[in-house]
C-alpha cells in the first residue's frame, strides 16, 4: 500500500542515482509486543519503527534525528540485524540481510559495525583495551596473538590513542578516549558501513569536536558509510550529507542537509530546529514551542502522528495518514500541508 | 517479567569499582617516553588493595588461613590418631599428658579431633560453595541471558526450591538416602544454589542490556561467548561475595545436620559431630561442647568478614562512609562550617 | 549593576580523601544580582554542581566540605550557618532544581503532596490550603488538569511533566533565588524549549534570580544576563552574556565556542578542537589550570596561576594574555589572592 | 526377641545401688507423677504394640492376663486379670486360664473368656499382621469352658508358652465387628476416647509428640487401687534433654540414663539411681553368606578365625570403660544369673592378642604388606555396621576396630540410620558384620528364631545366615521339654556348641540406669526391677508421690 | 493491581502443584519408601499384597498421586503409616506452637531490628552501629543449636532463671506468664538470627535510599532531618525489607527445627525431624506441602504489602522495580 513511498530513486538529480546504493531499507517495521494479562498475552505493540524506507549511498553520511523514543536506535539496530525486523527488508549491497543466515551473517558482521553512545557502557570493564579492540579480529580473523597485537597498535594510532596503553582497562581512559576505543573496535575489520548511535552525544563539547573530526577523517581515509544518529542537530548538520527526521516511528522528512536546515518542509522539523537554543545571545527568536510530550508509540495518534502537537494541524491530519512523498526535488516529507517556501 | 522482587541480597550491577573513573591522565602523551605500560593494576589488584586495608576482612583472612593450614597439616600437627581410643585416659583435663585440650570420654585427643573435624567441615564448606556456584551460575546465566520461557521455567523451579525450607529438604534427603560426605556435599549444594542463581540472573538481566554486550553481538560473538567470556567475568565479584558467605552457611548447615544425627557419621568426625557427642557429656565436661562450637563460630565469622570485606571493597558507598568519617576528623581540625 | 542578592567569595569546596583535601572548586567568586540570571557553564566535572550544592549547604550531605570562602546572602554568611538555620532558607528563599527530574521526586508520594510539603513547611499552611496551593502551582507551571495530576505519583508522569513538578516544588514558596542544576539536560529539545520558556516566564512573574547551570552554550546565550565559565574548579571567565559571546577572551571560552558546530557556515570542515581533556580534581597542573590544553600557553602560564583581569566592562578573565589589563576586583579586593597562591 | 536398637529399649532394672528406696512413711493418695521418654507411642492397641513407648504406656492402662514377679515367674497378681496361675495338662499341651470375676473394662463391661479367645485368635491370624504372632503361633485351638474360663491347646509341647500368657487383652465387644484388615487402622489404640482399657488408670489425653495423661480410674475393679491420681507421660526430643529435665525436676522418673551421664546424675543427691544390667545383650554378628563379600569369599568361614576375633576383643575393657562397670560378660545367648545361665559350660574367650594371632595363623592368615592379614589373596578387611546415633555403640565399634587392628584385621565401622539399616541390611541379611543387641522380651531362654537355619532372612531373624544342624535340633529339644532341670541341661549343651562355633561374639549384658526424682516413693518390695520386662514400673500401682 | 495479584496467585498455584509432584516423586523414589514403611514386617507375600491393595499402593503412581492430591484439596492430609492417625490432627496443634514461637521471635526481632537499623544508618560507624554489627556477625555465625545449649546450661541449669525446656510447665497450660518464661530462651536464640539479617538489611536499605536524589530534593525543600529519614526515606527503604522478610518465610516456618529440638518445643520443625527419622512419609509430605503453602501465601502477602507501600507496583508489573 505504501509502494509509493518506497523511494527507489531518492534524488531527482541524476548524479545521485548514479551513485552506488549501499543500504536500501524498504518498508521496515519493528514492533515490540506488549505483554499483559494473566498469560502474558500480547495486547498491543510498541511500533518503534513503523514502515520506514530509506537509502544510504556508499560513502555518504546519513543523519537521523528525532526525539527520544522515536525509534532511531531501533532502526539502526534492525538495519544491522542486531534485532530482527517485524516486516520489510534491508538490502545491503543488494542482498536482504534479514534473509541471511550462518556464514553470510558472520561475514556481514565484518561489513557493518556500530558505535555506541555511552562511553562507559559500551566497553567491557573487565577486558583490557587490546582485548576489546582485538575481539573482532579474534572472532573473525585467524590471526596469531602477535598479529592481533600489531593490528591493535595500528588501530589505536589511527584513532589517536597512545598505543602503549593498550594493556590497560577502560576505566583508566577518559570519555573521549573510550569513544575512540569503541571506534577502533568498529573499524578493526574494515567495515563498509557504520551505525554511529549517538556516538558523540555523551561527550563534552570540547571532546565532542575531537571525535567528530576523527569520524570525518576516518570516513575519508577508509571510505566509510555512516548512519549517524544524534539528537544534537548542529552536529548532524555538520557531519551529514542527508538527514532524515523521525517522529514516533515514522520518517517524517528526508532531505539534503543544507536545504533541509535552511527550509524545513515538515512542521515538526521546523519546530525541532527552532527549539534549539543558538549560542547567539540577544536573538531570542520567536520559536515554535510544541505543546505536550511525544505520545506513546504503543498507541500513536491516528492520521498524522504529529497532529496532536502540530500548530498547523487541520481536520484531515487526524484522519488521513500522510505518506512520505517527494515534495521538491531531493526532498521528501510526510505532511499534508508541508511548509513550502515562504509560508512558515 | 513482572516479579517485583528487588534483589537485596545481591551485590549486583556492573561493579562500580570499575566504572568510576579514577585519575584520568591527560591525553597527549609522548609514546616514546612510555614503553608499553605494565600490566595494569587490574580489578583484582584494586580489589585487594581496598580489601587489605580493611582490618576485619584481614583478620578474617588470617583466621581462615590459620584453620585451613591447621586442617591441611592435621596429620603432622596432631600427635594422635583422631579415632585412636585410649580407654585408660578418658576425660582428661586440658593440658594433661600432652593432650592440649584433654581427651573425650573414650580417651581420644580432643585437639586432634578438632583438627580432623576442621578438615571435613572446611571441605564441606568449600565444596558446597563451589558446587552451588557452578550450578547457580549456569542456571542464572542461562536464565538471565536468554530470558523468555527458559527463564520462566528456571525461575519457577527456583521458586519451588525456595518454597520448601532448605533444612527440611536436607533432612528429608539425608534421611532417605545415605549420608556419606559426598552425598552431603551434593545435597547441601543442591539446596543452596538458588541464591546464586537469582543473583547471577539479576546481574545478567542488568548486564545484558549493557552496550558492550550489543557491541559483542555486533562483532559476531556467539551467545555462549558473550555469556562466558563477557558477562560471567563481570558477574564474578558478586558471585565471589556470595560464595564466600555460602561457605559459612554450608559449615553451619553441616554442623546442624550432624548435630541432628543426619550428617557426618562416626567414625568420621566434624565439628557438628563433636558437638552432638559433647552434648551427651555436657553434664560431665562442658568444655567439650565449647571447643567445636567456638571453631564453627570463628570460621564462619572469618568467612563472613572476608565476604563482607570483598563486598565493601566493591561498594562505592563504603568509600562514602569512610569519607564521612574522614570528614568528621577533618572538620574537627579545620572547618569553619563545622557543625 | 543590579543589587547583589548572592555573593560567593573565594569559595573553596573540597572532598577529604586519603591524600587530604581535594578541591572541587578553588576560590571561586561569583555574584548574582536581584532578578538576574547567571549561567554557570563548563564541562562535566568542572565543579558546577558542587558550587550549587555548597550554596544550598547540601554539600555537607554529599560528603563535601566548604573549606574556605564565604557565601553572602542578604549580608549573612551562609557557610557559617547551622543546618537548622539553613533549613529555613532552603526551599523557602533559595530553592533548587536538579538535573534528573524522575529521580528527584520521591516515588512513594503523590506529586501534590510533595509540593504541599514545601508550603506546609515554610508558609505554615494547613493541609487543605497547602494542597490547593499545590494544585495552583501545578497549574502555574503549565500542567493540564492539575487537580488530577496532583493526585498522581511521579512514575505516572512523563519526564517533562516531572521536571515541571520539580520546578513547582522549588517555586512553591516564591524563592528569591532559584538554583537550577542542568534542569533540561535529561529532556528532549522540544521539551527543553518548553521548560526554558516556562522558567523565563516565571522569572518575570516572580522577579526571582536564577543561577542556571548548564553545559550548553546555546542555553546560556538564550537565558543568561551574565555568564560564568568554569574550568576544573575555577571560574576562568565571567561577564555579561553579550560580552562573553561577542568577545570571548579566555582561550578556553574561545575554544568552547568554536568547537561547537553551528547552524550556519560550512559543513564538514574540520572543527576547532581543544586538545586533551579536563584534568580530574586533585590532579591539576601547576600554573594556569588550562595551560596543558592551551594553544597560547606561555612560560608564565606553566608557573603561576593567573589573576582575574578585567577584559571589558564588568568582564573578567583569568589568563596571563591579559596581564596588561587591570586586575578585577571582587568586592573591593583582589579576585585572586596572590600572596596565598605563592 | 526383638532387636534392641539404641537406648531405644527401655531396660528393666532392678535394685537400687544406693541404699534404700526413697520410702516415706506412709503411702498417700493423689498427686501426679511425671514419667518421660524420648519417642511417642505408635498405638496402644495391645495387639499391635511393638515399640517401647507404647509398651510403657500400656503398662498403666491395661491389666495383663498374668504378671511376672520379681523373679520372673508367671503369677496372678491382684491386678492381673487371671484369678489363679494357669493349669497345665499332663501332656503339657493344654493350659487352662480362669479370669477374676471382678475384672471389668473401663466401659463397665466385664472381662470374659471371649476377650481371651478374641485376643489370641486375632494375634495369631496372619492377616492381622500382629507383631506378637510368633508367641501364639503354637496354639492349636482355644475352647471356652465358661464365661470366665478357657482351655488353650498347643500343637506341640512348647515350654515358653507360659510367658505368652503375660499379655494384655483387647475388648472383644469393641473390636469384634471390625474387619480384620482394618484393625490396625482402627481408632482403638490411637484415640483415647475410643480405647477401652482394663487397668488402674485411664487414658485421658494424648498430645501427640508431647505428652499423655492418664488418670486413675475411679471404677477400677481391682482390690488394690492405685495411689497416684495422675500419670503424666512426657516426650522429650532426646535423652540428653530428658536427663536434664530430671535434674531440673521437670520429670520424676526416667528409665534410661545413658551410661555416659550416670556419673553426673549421681552427683545430684536428690536423684535416686537404680542401675543393673537388664534383659539385653550386645553382640558382634558375622555374616556367613559369602555373597556379601568381594569375590564371594566369606571371611568368617573359619571357626578358628571367629575364635581369634573373640580373643582379640577386650570385652572386659568395654564393660569397665564404656559401660562404667554396669554390665556382665556373656559367652552364650543366656542372661547371667537366670536359670538357664550355663556358667562354665560356655567357652570363655579372654582378651589375649597372642592367642588370637596364633589362631589366625593356624587358620591360614598371613600378614600382608600393609600389616593386614591375607589368605588366598583376600585381605582381611570388612565393614562393621551399626546404627548411627547411639554413642555407646559407636564407642564399642571404635574399640572393636582398634582391637582387631592390633591383630591385623581391618574393620571399618559404619553407622547407618536405624530404620533404614534394619530395612535394607539387617532384615535381608545383607552386610558383612554388624554390631547390635537383643532385648529379651521373656525370661525364657529359647532363641531358636535367632539361630536356627529355619529362620533365614528375609522372614526370619537369623540375619547372618548361620547354619548349624546340631544346634537347630537342640533348640527344638529345648522348648519341647517342660521340666526346667531337663531344659537346663539342653541349654548347657547349646551354650557349649554355640560358644565354640561362634555365630556371634557375645559381648555383654548391659543395662541403663533408672533415675527417680525425690517426689516418688515406694515400699521396698515394690521398687523397680530392671531385669524383667517393663520392670522400671514394677508394681507402679503401689507407688505414691509427695510434693516436696 | 488485581490482575497482578491474580497473576501472582496463578503462579503460586503452579508452584504448589510442582511442589506436590516433586515431593511425591522424591518420596516414592526413596529406597525404603512408603511401601516398605507402611507394611508390617513379617507378613506373607499374599498378605502383603492384600495390605498394599488396601492402602492403594498397588495402583500406578499417577493414580496414587491423583488420589493424594484429591485428598489434599479436600483438606485431607492423609494418615500416618504407622498408626493411621489423620496427619492433620497431629500437624495443626504443632503448627500453632511453631507459629507462636516463631511469631514472637519474629515480632521481637522486627521491633528491635528495624528501628535500630534505621537509627544506625544515620549514625554510621557510631557505637550503636558497631554494636549492632557485632550482633549481626554473631547472629550469622553462631550455630543456633549451640547457642541454645549454652543458654540452657547457663541461664537455666546454672542460674535457674528460666525453665529448661517445653512450652509450659505441667498443669499450667494457658498460663501466659508461664508461657512467657518458656519463650524467653528459644526466642532469644531465634531472634538473634533474625535480628542479624533484619538489622543489616534495614541499615543497608536505608543507606541506599538516603543516597537517592529525592532525598536531596527533600533536603533542598528544607525538610527537617528527622522527617527526611522517617517520612521520605523510610517508606522507600521498607520496600526491599519487605522482600527480604518474604524470602525469609521458609526459615520462619521451618527454621525453628533446631531450636525446637534443643528446647523440646512441641512444634512443627521438631515434628518434621522426628518423622524424617521415623520415615513417616505421609507426615513429611504433608508438612512439606503445608509449609510450602504457608511460604507461598506469605510471599503473596509480602507482594501485596509491597504493592501497598510502593505505588509503582500498581501498574501491574510495568514501571515497578522489575527484577
Ligand atoms: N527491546 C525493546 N522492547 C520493547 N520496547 C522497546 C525495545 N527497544 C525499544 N523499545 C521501544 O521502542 C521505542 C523506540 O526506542 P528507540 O530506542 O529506538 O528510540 P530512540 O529514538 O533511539 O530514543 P533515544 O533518543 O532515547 O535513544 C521506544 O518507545 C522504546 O520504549
Ligand atoms: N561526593 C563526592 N566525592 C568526591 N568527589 C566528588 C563528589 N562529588 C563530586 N566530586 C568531584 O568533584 C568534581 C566536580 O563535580 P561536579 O559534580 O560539581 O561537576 P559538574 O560540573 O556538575 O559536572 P556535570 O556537568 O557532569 O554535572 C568532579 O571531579 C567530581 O568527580
Ligand atoms: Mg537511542
Ligand atoms: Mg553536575
Ligand atoms: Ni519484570
Amino acid at each position: 500500500m505504501s509502494t509509493e513511498t518506497e523511494v527507489k530513486n531518492p534524488s531527482a538529480a541524476g548524479v545521485a542515482a548514479a551513485e552506488e546504493i549501499l543500504i536500501d531499507v524498504r518498508n521496515l517495521k519493528k514492533y515490540f509486543p506488549i505483554h499483559k494479562g494473566l498469560l502474558s498475552r500480547v495486547v498491543g505493540q510498541v511500533k518503534a519503527v513503523d514502515d520506514v524506507s530509506l537509502t544510504i549511498k556508499k560513502g555518504e553520511t546519513f543523519g537521523l534525528v528525532g526525539e527520544s523514543g522515536c525509534g532511531k536506535s531501533t532502526l539502526g539496530r534492525v538495519i544491522l540485524r542486531l534485532q530482527g525486523a517485524t516486516e520489510g527488508e534491508v538490502l545491503f549491497n543488494g542482498r536482504d540481510i534479514h534473509e541471511m543466515s550462518g556464514k553470510d551473517l558472520r561475514e556481514l558482521r565484518e561489513e557493518m559495525q556500530i558505535i555506541f553512545q555511552d562511553p562507559f557502557g559500551s566497553l567491557n570493564p573487565r577486558f583490557l583495551v587490546k582485548d576489546i579492540i582485538g575481539e573482532p579480529l579474534r572472532v573473525h580473523r585467524n590471526m596469531s596473538g602477535k598479529e592481533i597485537d600489531e593490528r591493535v597498535v595500528e588501530l589505536m594510532e589511527m584513532v589517536g590513542l597512545d598505543a602503549s596503553r593498550r594493556n590497560r582497562y577502560p576505566h583508566e581512559f577518559s570519555g573521549g578516549q573510550r569513544q575512540r576505543i569503541g571506534i577502533a573496535r568498529a573499524i578493526a575489520l574494515h567495515p563498509q558501513f557504520i551505525v554511529a548511535d549517538e556516538a558523540v552525544s555523551a561527550l563534552d563539547v570540547s571532546v565532542q569536536s575531537q571525535v567528530i573530526n576523527l569520524l570525518m577523517k576516518l570516513q575519508k581515509e577508509l571510505g566509510l558509510t555512516f548512519l549517524f544518529i544524534a539528537h544534537g542537530l548542529n552536529v548532524v548538520r555538520h557531519i551529514s550529507d542527508r538527514v532524515g527526521v523521525m517522529y514516533l516511528g515514522k520518517m517524517v522528512e528526508v532531505g539534503e542537509t543544507e536545504t533541509l536546515f535552511a527550509a524545513p518542509l515538515h512542521p515538526y522539523t521546523a519546530a525541532l530546529l527552532s527549539a534549539i537554543p543558538k549560542p547567539t545571545p540577544g536573538r531570542r527568536q520567536e520559536r515554535i514551542v510544541l505543546q505536550g510530550d511525544v505520545p506513546s508509540p504503543a498507541n500513536p495518534p491516528s492520521g498524522c502522528r504529529f497532529h496532536t502537537r502540530c500548530p498547523l494541524a487541520q481536520a484531515k491530519c487526524s484522519q488521513v495518514e500522510p505518506l512520505l512523498e517527494e515534495i521538491m526535488p531531493g526532498r521528501q516529507a510526510a505532511c499534508h500541508f508541508p511548509l513550502v517556501k515562504g509560508d512558515s | 517479567m513482572s516479579e517485583m522482587k528487588v534483589e537485596v541480597h545481591a551485590v549486583t550491577g556492573n561493579d562500580p569499582l570499575l566504572s568510576v573513573p579514577t585519575g584520568l591522565p591527560p591525553e597527549p602523551r609522548d609514546p616514546s617516553t612510555e614503553k608499553l605500560s605494565k600490566r595494569p593494576p587490574g580489578p583484582w589488584r584494586m580489589l585487594w588493595s581496598k580489601f587489605s586495608r580493611n582490618p576485619y576482612a584481614m583478620t578474617g583472612l588470617v583466621v581462615l588461613t590459620f584453620f585451613v593450614v591447621m586442617a591441611l597439616l592435621a596429620p603432622w600437627i596432631a600427635k594422635y590418631d583422631p579415632s585412636r581410643i585410649d580407654m585408660m585416659f578418658p576425660n582428661l583435663k586440658p593440658g594433661t599428658d600432652g593432650h592440649l585440650l584433654g581427651t573425650d570420654e573414650l580417651g581420644r585427643d580432643i585437639f586432634t579431633r578438632l583438627l580432623y573435624s576442621a578438615r571435613i567441615s572446611l571441605l564441606i564448606g568449600f565444596s558446597v560453595a563451589l558446587t552451588s556456584v557452578i550450578i547457580g551460575s549456569i542456571v542464572g546465566a542461562i536464565s538471565g541471558y536468554f530470558g523468555g520461557w527458559i527463564d520462566t521455567i528456571f525461575m519457577r523451579f527456583v521458586d519451588v526450591m525456595n518454597s520448601v525450607p532448605t533444612l527440611f529438604l536436607n533432612i528429608l534427603v539425608l534421611a532417605i538416602f545415605s549420608s556419606e560426605i559426598k552425598y552431603m556435599i551434593m545435597i547441601l549444594a543442591l539446596t543452596s544454589w538458588m541464591s546464586i542463581a537469582r543473583l547471577v540472573r539479576g546481574t545478567f538481566l542488568q548486564l545484558r542490556e549493557m552496550q558492550y554486550v550489543e557491541a559483542a553481538r555486533a562483532i559476531g560473538v556467539s551467545s555462549w561467548g558473550i555469556i562466558f567470556r563477557h558477562l560471567l567475568r563481570n558477574a564474578s565479584f558478586p558471585i565471589i561475595v556470595n560464595a564466600t558467605l555460602m561457605v559459612g552457611s554450608a559449615i553451619l548447615s553441616e554442623s546442624a545436620l550432624s548435630w541432628l544425627g543426619l550428617g557426618i557419621q562416626a567414625p568420621a568426625t566434624s565439628w557438628g559431630v563433636m558437638l552432638s557427642n559433647a552434648q551427651e557429656f555436657m553434664l560431665v565436661d562442658k568444655l567439650q561442647a565449647v571447643y567445636p562450637g567456638l571453631c564453627i563460630l570463628l570460621v564462619v565469622l572469618a568467612v563472613n568478614f572476608i565476604g563482607d570485606g570483598i563486598r565493601d571493597a566493591l561498594d562505592p558507598r563504603q568509600s562514602m562512609s569512610k569519607t564521612r568519617r574522614r570528614l568528621k576528623q577533618w572538620r574537627k581540625n579545620y572547618s569553619k562550617s563545622g557543625n | 549593576m543590579a543589587e547583589k542578592l548572592l555573593e560567593i567569595r573565594k569559595l573553596t569546596v573540597g572532598f577529604v580523601t586519603d591524600k587530604g583535601l581535594v578541591k572541587a572548586t578553588d576560590e571561586i567568586s561569583l555574584s548574582i544580582g536581584q532578578g538576574q540570571t547567571v549561567c554557570l557553564v563548563g564541562e562535566s566535572g568542572s565543579g558546577k554542581s558542587v558550587t550549587s550544592l555548597a550554596v544550598m549547604r547540601l554539600i555537607d550531605y554529599a560528603g563535601g566540605v566548604i573549606a574556605d570562602g564565604s557565601i553572602q546572602y542578604h549580608g549573612q554568611d551562609l557557610t557559617v550557618k547551622s543546618q537548622e538555620e539553613m533549613r529555613h532558607i532552603r526551599g523557602n528563599r533559595i530553592a533548587m532544581i536538579f538535573q534528573d527530574p524522575m529521580s528527584s521526586l520521591n516515588p512513594v508520594f503523590t506529586v501534590g503532596e510533595q509540593i504541599a510539603e514545601s508550603l506546609r513547611l515554610h508558609q505554615d499552611m494547613s493541609g487543605d490550603k497547602a494542597w490547593n496551593a499545590a494544585v495552583d502551582m501545578l497549574r502555574m507551571v503549565g500542567i493540564p488538569a492539575p487537580e488530577i495530576r496532583a493526585k498522581q505519583y511521579p512514575h505516572e508522569l512523563s519526564g517533562g511533566m516531572c521536571q515541571r513538578v520539580v520546578i513547582a516544588i522549588a517555586l512553591a514558596c516564591k524563592p528569591e533565588l532559584l538554583i537550577a542544576d542542568e534542569p533540561t539536560t535529561a529532556l528532549d529539545v522540544t521539551v527543553q524549549a518548553q521548560i526554558l520558556d516556562l522558567l523565563r516566564k516565571l522569572q518575570s512573574e516572580l522577579g526571582m534570580s536564577i543561577l542556571l547551570i548548564t553545559h550548553d552554550m546555546g542555553v546560556a546565550a538564550e537565558m543568561a544576563d551574565r555568564v560564568a565559565v568554569m574550568y576544573a574548579g575555577a571560574i576562568v571567565e565571567e561577564g555579561p552574556v553579550e560580552e562573553i559571546f561577542s568577545h570571548p577572551s579566555h582561550p578556553y571560552t574561545i575554544g568552547l565556542l568554536q568547537s561547537i558546530p553551528g547552524f550556519e557556515g560550512e559543513r564538514g570542515r574540520e572543527l576547532y578542537t581543544i586538545q586533551g581533556t579536563i584534568p580530574p580534581i586533585g590532579q591539576l597542573p601547576t600554573g594556569c589550570r588550562f595551560n596543558p590544553r592551551c594553544p597560547h600557553a606561555m612560560d608564565i602560564c606553566r608557573e603561576k596561576e593567573p589573576f582575574d583581569f578585567l577584559v571589558g566592562e564588568d568582564h573578567r578573565a583569568a589568563c596571563w594574555l591579559f596581564e596588561d589589563r587591570p586586575v578585577a576586583l571582587v568586592d573591593g579586593r583582589c579576585g585572586r589572592d596572590e600572596v596565598k597562591r605563592a | 526377641a526383638t532387636p534392641a536398637p539404641a537406648e531405644n529399649n527401655k531396660t528393666n532394672e532392678q535394685k537400687t545401688n544406693t541404699e534404700a528406696p526413697p520410702a516415706a512413711d506412709e503411702p498417700v493418695d493423689g498427686g501426679t507423677i511425671t514419667l518421660s521418654t524420648f519417642s511417642d507411642i505408635v498405638s496402644l492397641n495391645p495387639i499391635f504394640i511393638n515399640d517401647t513407648s507404647s509398651g510403657d504406656v500400656a503398662q498403666f492402662l491395661f491389666a495383663k492376663l498374668y504378671d511376672l514377679n520379681r523373679e520372673g515367674n508367671v503369677t496372678a497378681e491382684p491386678w492381673s486379670l487371671a484369678a489363679e496361675a494357669p493349669q497345665v495338662s499332663e501332656d503339657g499341651k493344654t493350659y487352662t486360664v480362669r479370669l477374676k470375676d471382678s475384672a471389668k473394662w473401663s466401659d463397665g463391661k466385664p472381662v470374659t473368656a471371649d476377650d481371651i479367645i478374641f485376643t489370641i485368635d486375632t494375634v495369631r491370624n496372619p492377616d492381622v499382621g500382629a507383631p506378637g504372632i510368633s508367641l501364639m503361633d503354637k496354639v492349636d485351638k482355644i475352647e471356652k469352658v465358661d464365661d470366665k474360663t478357657v482351655n488353650i491347646t498347643l500343637k506341640q509341647v512348647y515350654a515358653p508358652f507360659q510367658y505368652s500368657l503375660v499379655t494384655e487383652l483387647v475388648p472383644a465387644h469393641v473390636l469384634k465387628d471390625v474387619p480384620v484388615k482394618e484393625l490396625q487402622a482402627n481408632a482403638y489404640g490411637t484415640d483415647p476416647a475410643k480405647t477401652v482399657t482394663s487397668g488402674p488408670w485411664k487414658w485421658t489425653a494424648w498430645k501427640a509428640g508431647e505428652s499423655h495423661t492418664m488418670d486413675a480410674d475411679p471404677n477400677y475393679w481391682g482390690e488394690v487401687k492405685p495411689h497416684i491420681a495422675q500419670i503424666f507421660y512426657k516426650i522429650y526430643a532426646d535423652q540428653n534433654t530428658e536427663v536434664q529435665a530430671l535434674l531440673k525436676g521437670d520429670t520424676d522418673h526416667i528409665s534410661a540414663i545413658p551410661v555416659t551421664q550416670v556419673e553426673a546424675v549421681k552427683a545430684n543427691d536428690q536423684i535416686d539411681i537404680i542401675q543393673k544390667p537388664g534383659a539385653q545383650y550386645e553382640y558382634l554378628n558375622f555374616n556367613f553368606d559369602p555373597k556379601n563379600f568381594p569375590d564371594n569369599y566369606g571371611l568368617f568361614e573359619g571357626q578358628k578365625t571367629r575364635q581369634a576375633i573373640a580373643h582379640a576383643l577386650n570385652r572386659q575393657g568395654m564393660v569397665d570403660n564404656i559401660l562404667k562397670g554396669v554390665g556382665a560378660l556373656m559367652n552364650a545367648p543366656f542372661l547371667p544369673d537366670t536359670w538357664a545361665d550355663p556358667k562354665e559350660a560356655a567357652v570363655n574367650y579372654d582378651y589375649n592378642v597372642e592367642t588370637a594371632k596364633k589362631l589366625l595363623a593356624e587358620d591360614g592368615w598371613v600378614a600382608g604388606k600393609d600389616g593386614i592379614l591375607e589368605k588366598d589373596g583376600h585381605r582381611f578387611s570388612f565393614e562393621l555396621q551399626y546404627n548411627a546415633g547411639n554413642s555407646r555403640r559407636e564407642q564399642v565399634a571404635a574399640v572393636i576396630q582398634q582391637n582387631l587392628k592390633d591383630v591385623g584385621i581391618e574393620a571399618t565401622p559404619k553407622g547407618i540410620d536405624f530404620a533404614a539399616w534394619i530395612d535394607q541390611n539387617v532384615t535381608p541379611g545383607k552386610y558383612q558384620a554388624l554390631l547390635l543387641a537383643w532385648s529379651l522380651n521373656t525370661p525364657d531362654p529359647d532363641s531358636e528364631s535367632v539361630f536356627s537355619s529355619k529362620y533365614f532372612p528375609p522372614t526370619g531373624q537369623n540375619s547372618g545366615w548361620y547354619k548349624n544342624e546340631k544346634l537347630d535340633q537342640l533348640w527344638i529339644d529345648g522348648y519341647s521339654t517342660v521340666d526346667q532341670n531337663e531344659r537346663k541341661e539342653i541349654y548347657k549343651e547349646v551354650a557349649k556348641e554355640i560358644s565354640t562355633d561362634l555365630p556371634y561374639v557375645f559381648l555383654y549384658q548391659y543395662g541403663q540406669a533408672i533415675g527417680t526424682g525425690p517426689r516418688v516413693h515406694w515400699a521396698e518390695e515394690d521398687r523397680p526391677e530392671p531385669s524383667i520386662g517393663y520392670g522400671q514400673y514394677f508394681h507402679a500401682i503401689k507407688w505414691w508421690v509427695t510434693d516436696k | 493491581m488485581t490482575e497482578y495479584l491474580v497473576r501472582r496467585l496463578l503462579q503460586s498455584v503452579l508452584v504448589i502443584f510442582l511442589i506436590t509432584v516433586a515431593t511425591f516423586l522424591l518420596i516414592h523414589a526413596a529406597p525404603g519408601g512408603p511401601t516398605q514403611v507402611m507394611l508390617s514386617p513379617g507378613l506373607s507375600p499374599e498378605a502383603m499384597a492384600q495390605q498394599k491393595a488396601n492402602m492403594g499402593l498397588d495402583k500406578p503412581l499417577p493414580v496414587q498421586y491423583a488420589k493424594w492430591v484429591g485428598n489434599l484439596l479436600q483438606g485431607d492430609l492423609g494418615y500416618t503409616f504407622k498408626n493411621h492417625i489423620p496427619v492433620g490432627d497431629l500437624l495443626w496443634p504443632r503448627m500453632m506452637n511453631t507459629l507462636i514461637l516463631m511469631g514472637v521471635a519474629w515480632f521481637v526481632s522486627l521491633v528491635i531490628a528495624i528501628p535500630w537499623g534505621i537509627y544506625n544508618s544515620t549514625r554510621e560507624y557510631g557505637l550503636s552501629d558497631q554494636t549492632s554489627s557485632f550482633i549481626s556477625y554473631l547472629g550469622f555465625a553462631m550455630p543456633s543449636f549451640w547457642f541454645g545449649i549454652l543458654l540452657q546450661q547457663w541461664l537455666s541449669l546454672g542460674l535457674d532463671w528460666f525453665p529448661l525446656s517445653d512450652m509450659h510447665s505441667r498443669g499450667k497450660e494457658g498460663d501466659i506468664g508461664d508461657l512467657f518464661m518458656h519463650l524467653v530462651l528459644p526466642v532469644s536464640v531465634l531472634a538473634l538470627g533474625f535480628l542479624a539479617s533484619y538489622m543489616k538489611y534495614a541499615r543497608a536499605s536505608m543507606l541506599e535510599v538516603l543516597d537517592q536524589d529525592y532525598i536531596r530534593t527533600a533536603r533542598a525543600k528544607g525538610v527537617k532531618e528527622r522527617k527526611v529519614v522517617f517520612r521520605h526515606a523510610l517508606r522507600n527503604a521498607l520496600i526491599p525489607i519487605i522482600t527480604v522478610i518474604g524470602l525469609d518465610l521458609p526459615i520462619l516456618v521451618a527454621g525453628a527445627a533446631l531450636t525446637e529440638n534443643v528446647f523440646n518445643w512441641p512444634g512443627m520443625g521438631r515434628f518434621y525431624v522426628e518423622n524424617a527419622l521415623a520415615r513417616e512419609y505421609s507426615v513429611l509430605m504433608a508438612i512439606t506441602i503445608v509449609t510450602a503453602v504457608i511460604v507461598i501465601i506469605g510471599n503473596l502477602l509480602a507482594d501485596i504489602l509491597y504493592a501497598v507501600v510502593d505505588p509503582r507496583v500498581k501498574l501491574g508489573g510495568k514501571g515497578g522495580k522489575a527484577a
